[in-house]
């Protein structure tokens, strides 16, 4: 977020004057912002840990803390883009187990080389991703029922292919790789190289590229998109495609994270990850967020998880917790509005808005036929 | 019994309503008329109780009234028409009608023969036919205006506000809402009747009152007034100097539509348009322009027929490709088509052009900028900055950065639906200006327009569209007002005449 | 003239057809019926399996089993009727089976304790409708989040502890059973429940009216219907059948642990979807929304007897959700195609 | 490097934390009352060398690894020894090792790992596996068809007990013939309910075998309320207080488990017994288990409670866990 903010009062600085690029300071651009709000609470929660927390400074920590919660860092990149565009993929976290059963079954039961097995892993996760998109965008089918759809089906592909065996015996080579440290001592494991080139990939994606504008425009008003040539369908098939595959990929780390392929492994993981993303400062309703934001939201999360446990509170506290920062992270701004009394045209907007998970065009005429209805999802 | 006065109303930066006023009688049918965005339905939602006026008095049976809801105004006794038809596509026609109040049988049972019959009935009085059990999802614009009338009818309220309610209607079906809406006027109920035809207006109304950009500005008793005299009130001046098109010299073809049908929509229409020259695309609102031109950009798919952009075939049913080609398309729903309000300026106008401007595959928010200023500057969009979301924007500023978004393309075809739908009347001339000096440049402009002075005034050629045919097509120098409106609604000019003159009129529909 | 009469939508003769061909082409678009027929080959090829399938406790369970789904697939349906859904029913369902337990196991008679749990279950969905309704925030969030809460209170107040069977009032745990000509009193209570809300939704304005909401928010709010009370009201139905859930929980399973219930929240929108309920509102009826409950759980029983490993079950019920929504857009796609038809005569 | 000495320390203040050692307990999953009882007799123990018992462990989900943040929490806070029952017997290895490292000592009790210093067992599987077959076998008259209803489909020492049943039947029982076995996860629903298909899935079934508390206590209650109460055997492993009402209504006649109790009880102070350096879990290492009396460490690091106790009618009320 700073670094593209930086950049821009740059280039501010050269360009004529014509129309001022920003109405407000770079300062209070940065702070008046959900995200700021997110990484301001990440921070303020684990310098708290830190000095209230015994064991919390210890060099395990940071360690244990990204160890576990990589799989939930991966899946959220993509997540963020999906939820932008105003879909949701309930799937990711059965994908996971289902690409692990196969890395299990590929690298034992077919003897394939294991960097093959790895490979064909995620192409299932890819698959599994492709599926969803094309359902979501070519069939038009709404999201959330495709995929909690794929939830059951995936769930149930990796139950039935693996039943009650857990594969392991996979490469030491490997399995240590996913606790491998950057550098010896270092409280950083290696998995967060990809994670964090996987993040600045999507970053670039959804920030500095045009398929990412094309992404927001899509989740604000997809009709709008359409008429500025934005491929609407092949963008959320692109989008799911990728949850698929960082899913697969997810998948293949936490089954040699944990050594052994299992049918129920990951299980309700998903909400997890779309917990820390919409606590990231995405809108369910698409339009809003970013990745930075996200990230934060992530590792608030995890940060709060692993505090709550050395302090010896039980996970169930934890869990309410996060249900509460979960509701009064979109009942925040909700109240602010309230607050400052916004002019009854918006305020009907909002309200149009609320009771549903999709945007119901409130200028847009009559809308009587179901296609439209579908294309609003 | 309806007193308003004074009446303002603002959405963030557009002044929808300065100071509207209006002052209906009982037993009498009252008509407001003003160009697009002149305030109208703004003024009709305040009345029902949609928007909360911002100041002004609002007087309802001579007690001062404020709805909060339109359930409030309901109760008060007024009945509104919205100019969108409101329907839940998931009801039956009937349960449409009689939402939140159906005829309750016994234990408190919704007696669903009683409202069918109600519904017959109701059908009946206004001569058309729709099975009331039928679900509302699928039906066509008309049928939906229809079924907002019964429903409106239905409510029998002492004062009926109705919004545009003729707009995708046929000849018969307006003749019976007339007849209808002069009974209610001798039960001695109040009527207030939104209409852009003049014909209409003069046929069925006592009182006419003009507004023009949110501002009340005169009323008449309609038997002293006359077409001229109201236009140049509407309008607030003549219309010969508003519209400046300078003749250019016209060059080859640049869009060549042959047979092009769309099930249900239009039907086999063909037409050319070449560079330097404007096409107005004119007819009755619902007649289907803005399919053809949807369809011509790719955003609807069509089922059959040719567009051809400089002799190359145009791939149908995909703007990207139309785009690539050289079209551009301003689409007539600013709000949800043209602009994506919630983002911002320089968003919106580096919309198209954005895919051109990444550097090794980075796209940058200065580098949006540096493109969007000179077109901003072109057009000299009012906006203090360009990270302004466009919803902080006036209607008229809101088009002009949807037609910068465009023209930063460069096009070769521009496709221009409702140039200066509500939007104010300086923004107005300046889009005109701007349309007629593009042309001199050599752009092929295809325009479509409800404002018959606008098509007259702009247009080198007009192409009237009824039912989704095109039935005429009129040079600049045949294209009188009453030949359009006579292609328009499928009759000879000579019936144009004749509807101006209210008792005739009477005779043929009673 | 003539002609533009012709041409009015309103007059054409696709309008004016009887309904002869309209009845048979509803039956065949019924998606209640759809389901029906699944679930009815279903049972016959158990019948035909394992001859035992429909005679003793067989039957019984049959019947008994889905009675706690058919609850929450009913509330369920009237909060996706309103365009909203209520993930939090799980949450719910195991907080009201304990709190129904320990009420007894505290002494208090059954009757007190099933309505405290039912009570319990209405108040937990006002929490989630009074945010939903007033706050104006979206459903999925809100009710994701507190079905995390509702839960963790759950763990919080049960710890390890759980209600056993010895702590429940002995005749409490018999109507787990109890049947009346064959017919388990659970099942029958149920069914009442899904009858109820059924004509609700059909014959009250204000079930018409959920409809109208979730059909178009917009033109609701347009309209001036009273989308607070009637989503808040939806939310509180929706936790009281949860709630009701839960005590049926208790009696069926005789024993409560912090668990009880967790994911069946996904298996109740699934009924619902199964059932023809539309995700996004304004569609659907609570009968379809029944069926699919008895289909998942018929599923569960069936699958073993035909030989597919019970691993699959998952995999299957996956399969079924997708088949259900892909036909649904089909239907529709081919609806809106013959309307278009209809539209377009030519004189 | 400084892992060692900061696990040294840590150790130390462990044991420092009152005479006794700092001990985590982490059971399969909290909210199960074969665990309540272990951590009671853990707590019993400590209280007796006066350490610490802190439990903790994942609510419900039983998956692979849900027990690995919690090994890892215990790693940071350098307790002196982890009591686990493992609900994978690999992937809590990695973690585990870790803990090692920073010379943290674990006891597995109840379900083994394949990387521990002690596996305290509730008796041998051989014994447990045979008494179960035995059990149902003179419930049913030696002849007929049984299935098992076992808890999750990997459950570790679930799955050494069937296959060992699997083996002792083939061996000794030929007109026992196992039809099925089904999974109902620890979880009172789902056992129930698979309980309720197995029964109908099998019309002539004559008895089952459910190796785990939770299964045992479903099935008998689905039993009690069904026209198969009487009809077909019930046994298995089950905690008296839970069994008690199906003894009395005669749905159940005999079931066996060892003392849960004590084996928590042993497994702290085979713990304390680690930590203290007492013993470095060599087979043949012996140590005192409070009123436990004296253990001996057998082959590959395992410890063995005793011979599995058979309730029933006679005894039941004797017990209170
Ligand atoms: N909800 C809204 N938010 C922002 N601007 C609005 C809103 N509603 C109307 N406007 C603006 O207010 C002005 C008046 O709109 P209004 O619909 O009242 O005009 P009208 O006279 O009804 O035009 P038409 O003849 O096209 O119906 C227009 O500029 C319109 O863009
Ligand atoms: N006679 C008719 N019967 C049925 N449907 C019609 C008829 N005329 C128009 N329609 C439908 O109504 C809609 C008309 O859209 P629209 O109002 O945009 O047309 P238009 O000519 O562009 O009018 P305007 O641009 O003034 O809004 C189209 O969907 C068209 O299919
Ligand atoms: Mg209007
Ligand atoms: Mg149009």
């Amino acid at each position: 977020m700073s670094a593209t903010t930086t950049k821009k009062t740059i280039d501010e600085a050269v360009d004529e004057r014509t129309y001022a690029s920003y109405a407000r300071p770079l300062l209070w651009r940065l702070v008046a912002t959900r995200e700021f709000a997110v990484v301001a609470l990440l921070l303020l929660v684990f310098f708290y840990s830190r000095a209230n927390i015994v064991g919390f400074d210890g060099p395990l920590t940071l360690y244990f803390l990204f160890l576990q919660s990589a799989p939930i860092m991966l899946l959220a990149l993509p997540m963020t883009l999906v939820i932008i565009t105003g879909e949701i993929d309930l799937s990711v976290a059965s994908t996971m187990a289902l690409t692990g059963a196969i890395l299990g079954i590929a690298y034992t039961k077919w003897d394939l080389p294991f960097v093959l097995s790895m490979v064909l892993a995620i192409g299932v996760g890819l698959a599994c991703g492709l599926f969803n998109g094309f359902l979501v965008s070519y069939v038009k089918l709404p999201s959330i029922a495709v995929t909690i759809g794929t939830l059951a089906l995936y769930r149930g592909l990796a139950q039935g292919f693996l039943g009650t065996e857990a594969i392991n015996g996979f490469p030491e080579k490997w399995t240590d790789l996913t606790k491998e440290r950057i550098s010896d001592g270092s409280s950083y494991p290696l998995v967060l190289i990809p994670f964090v080139v996987l993040a600045i990939a999507f970053g670039l994606l959804l920030h500095f590229s045009s398929f990412g504008r094309g992404v927001y425009e899509i989740g604000l008003n997809d009709e709008a998109a359409r008429f500025t040539g934005v491929d609407i369908a092949r963008t959320k098939l692109i989008l799911f495609a990728l949850a698929g595959a960082v899913a697969g990929l997810a998948g293949v780390y936490q089954t040699l994270y944990s050594g052994v392929a299992r049918g129920d492994a990951s299980q309700n993981l998903e909400l997890q990850v779309i917990a820390a993303v919409l606590l990231g400062g995405v809108s369910i309703f698409g339009g809003r967020g970013t990745l930075p934001g996200v990230v934060a939201g992530v590792l608030l999360i995890a940060v709060i998880n692993s505090a709550m446990r050395l302090d010896g509170i039980r996970t169930e506290v934890t869990d309410i917790i996060i249900g509460c920062l979960l509701v009064a992270s979109v009942l925040a701004p909700m109240l602010l509005t309230w607050v400052s009394g916004l002019a009854p045209g918006r305020v009907r907007r909002t309200a149009s808005r609320s009771s549903t998970p999709t945007e119901p065009s409130v200028t847009g005429g009559p809308s009587l036929d179901s296609k439209s209805a579908n294309e609003r999802q | 019994m309806l007193d308003l006065d004074s009446v303002s109303k603002s959405f963030g930066a557009v002044r929808a309503l300065r100071s509207g006023t209006l002052k209906v009688a009982a037993g009498s049918i009252h008509a407001l008329i003003g160009e697009n965005g002149a305030g109208k339905s703004t003024l009709v939602k305040i009345v029902a109780g949609v928007h909360r006026r911002d100041a002004g008095t609002f007087r309802f049976q001579g007690r001062e009234v404020d709805f909060g809801s339109t359930a409030e105004s309901k109760d008060a006794g007024i009945a509104v028409i919205y100019q969108e038809p409101t329907l839940f596509p998931d009801l039956s026609v009937t349960e449409n009608i009689f939402m939140g109040r159906m005829p309750l049988g016994s234990a408190r049972r919704i007696d669903r023969q009683a409202m069918h019959r109600e519904a017959e009935s109701l059908f009946e009085r206004l001569g058309v036919r729709i099975d009331p059990k039928r679900p509302a999802r699928g039906l066509s614009i008309a049928d939906q205006q229809i079924i907002e009338i019964a429903k409106a009818i239905s409510l029998d309220a002492a004062l009926l506000v109705m919004d545009e309610p003729t707009a995708a209607l046929s000849g018969v079906e307006v003749d019976r809402l007339f007849a209808v809406a002069r009974s209610l006027r001798d039960e001695g109920r109040g009527l207030v009747f939104i209409s852009h035809r003049f014909d209409e207006v003069f046929d069925l109304c006592d009182t006419v009152t003009v507004m023009r950009d949110g501002a009340y500005i005169d009323t008449h008793r309609v038997a002293d007034t006359s077409v001229p005299a109201l236009v140049a009130q509407m309008v607030g001046r003549e219309v010969a100097e508003l519209f400046p098109k300078v003749p250019a010299e016209i060059g080859d073809v640049v869009l060549s539509v042959d047979g092009l049908s769309s099930a249900g929509v239009f039907r086999d229409v063909s037409f050319q348009v070449r560079a330097g020259e404007i096409v107005g695309l004119s007819g009755l609102v619902g007649a289907g322009r803005s399919e053809i031109a949807r369809a011509v950009f790719g955003v609807d798919r069509y089922d059959s027929g040719t567009v051809t952009l400089h002799g190359k075939p145009v791939k149908p049913g995909n703007p990207r490709a139309a785009i690539r080609s050289g079209i551009a398309f301003v689409p007539e729903d600013r709000r949800q088509q043209g602009l994506v309000v919630d983002s911002s300026v320089a968003h919106n106008v580096a919309g198209v052009i954005r895919r051109n401007l990444s550097k090794a595959g980075l796209l940058t928010t200065a580098a949006e900028n540096k493109a969007v200023r000179p077109w901003a500057a072109r057009l000299e969009v009012k906006t203090n900055a360009l990270d302004m979301p466009a919803t902080t924007m006036s209607g008229g500023n809101q088009q002009k950065v949807v037609i910068a978004k465009w023209l930063a393309t460069e096009p070769s075809l521009l496709i221009i639906d409702e140039p200066t739908r509500g939007i104010d009347v300086g923004t107005k001339s300046e889009v005109h200006r701007l349309l007629s000096e593009l042309a001199g440049q050599g752009l092929a402009v295809l325009m479509i327009s409800s404002e018959l002075p606008e098509v007259l005034g702009m247009a080198d050629r007009v192409l009237v569209v009824c039912e989704g045919r095109i039935t005429a097509e009129l040079d600049r120098s045949e294209a009188t007002p009453e030949n359009v409106m006579a292609a328009a609604t499928g009759t000879t000019p000579d019936r144009v005449h004749v509807a101006l003159e209210t008792q005739q009129v009477e005779e043929v529909t009673a | 003239m003539s002609t533009t009469v012709d041409t009015t939508p309103s007059t054409d003769p696709g309008r004016r057809r009887p309904d002869a061909r309209g009845v048979a082409g509803d039956l065949l678009r019924s998606r209640e019926l759809a389901v029906l027929v699944v679930l009815l080959l279903l049972v016959a090829v158990a019948t035909f399996k394992s001859n035992g399938f429909l005679t003793g406790d067989s039957w019984r369970d049959l019947l008994l089993t889905p009675s706690i789904l058919l609850l929450l697939a009913a509330g369920q349906t009237m909060v996706l009727i309103t365009r909203n859904v209520d993930l939090s029913v799980a949450s719910t369902l195991g907080l009201t089976a304990y709190a129904t337990g320990e009420l007894m196991s505290s002494g208090q008679s059954p009757w007190v304790a099933a309505l405290g749990g039912v009570a319990f279950g209405a108040f937990l969905g006002a929490i989630n409708g009074v945010m939903i309704a007033f706050g104006r925030v979206p459903a999925l969030v809100i009710t994701l989040g507190t079905s995390l809460a509702f839960r963790g209170f759950l763990l919080h107040w049960a710890g390890s502890d759980r209600v056993n069977a010895s702590e429940m009032d002995s005749g409490f745990l018999a109507l787990g059973t109890k049947q009346v000509l064959t017919i388990p009193v659970l099942t029958i209570i149920a069914l009442l429940v899904v009858v109820a809300v059924g004509y609700y939704l059909r014959t009250a304005r204000s079930g018409r009216e959920l409809y109208a909401i979730g059909s178009d928010p917009a033109a609701a709010a347009l309209f001036g219907l009273p989308i607070r009370q009637r989503v808040l009201g939806a939310f509180i139905a929706s936790g009281a059948l949860a709630g009701l859930a839960g005590v049926f929980f208790a009696a069926r399973y005789g024993g409560v642990s912090s668990n009880a219930g967790q994911g069946i929240e996904l298996q109740a929108i699934a009924a619902a979807v199964i059932g023809g309920v539309a995700i996004f509102g304004g569609s659907g009826s609570v009968w379809g929304a029944a069926i699919g409950a008895f289909l998942l759980v018929t599923i569960d029983r069936v699958l073993p007897i035909l030989g597919v490993p019970d691993f699959y079950q998952q995999a299957v019920v996956g399969g079924l959700i997708i088949g259900a929504v892909v036909l649904d857009r089909f239907l529709a796609s081919r609806a809106e195609h013959r309307l278009v038809a209809e539209r377009e005569v030519t004189p | 490097g400084s892992d060692d000495g900061d696990g040294g320390d840590n150790g130390g203040s462990g044991g420092g934390g009152g005479g006794g050692s700092a001990i985590t307990m982490i059971p399969k999953s909290l909210g199960n009352p074969y665990f309540d009882a272990s951590t009671a007799g853990a707590e019993r123990a400590a209280g007796e060398f006066d350490g610490s018992i802190e439990e903790v462990g994942p609510t419900g989900d039983a998956g692979p690894d849900s027990q690995v943040p919690f090994i890892q929490t215990a790693t940071q806070q350098g307790v002196g020894a982890l009591v686990v029952s493992a609900n994978d017997p690999s992937a809590l290895c990695d973690s585990l090792e870790q803990a090692q490292d920073v010379d943290i000592k674990v006891v597995t009790f109840d379900s083994d790992t394949e990387c521990r210093d002690l596996f305290v067992n509730q008796a041998d599987a051989q014994g447990i596996a045979s008494k179960q077959i035995e059990l149902i076998a003179d419930q049913i008259g030696g002849s007929g068809d049984i299935a098992i209803l076992s808890a999750a489909a990997n459950a570790t020492n679930q799955n050494e007990w069937i296959s060992l049943m699997e083996e002792d039947l083939a061996a000794n029982y030929p007109d026992i013939n196992l039809v099925d076995t089904v999974y109902g996860d620890d979880d009172d629903q789902k056992s129930f309910d698979q309980t309720a298909a197995l029964l109908q899935a099998n019309p002539n079934l004559k008895g089952i075998v459910s190796p785990t508390t939770v299964g045992i206590a479903a099935a008998a209650r689905y039993l009690s309320t069904s026209e198969f109460k009487g009809k077909v055997a019930l046994t298995g492993l089950g905690a008296p207080s839970q069994m008690k009402t199906f003894i009395d209504d005669g749905t159940v006649t005999e079931f066996a488990l060892w003392n849960p109790d004590d084996l928590g009880y042993l497994a702290a102070y085979a713990a304390e017994a680690l930590v203290s350096g007492d013993i470095s879990g060599e087979e043949g290492d012996t140590f005192t288990a409070g009123d436990l009396g004296e253990y001996t460490v057998g082959a590959d690091g395992i410890v063995v409670l005793g011979e599995p106790f058979v309730f029933d009618a006679s005894n039941i009320n004797d017990f209170d866990f």
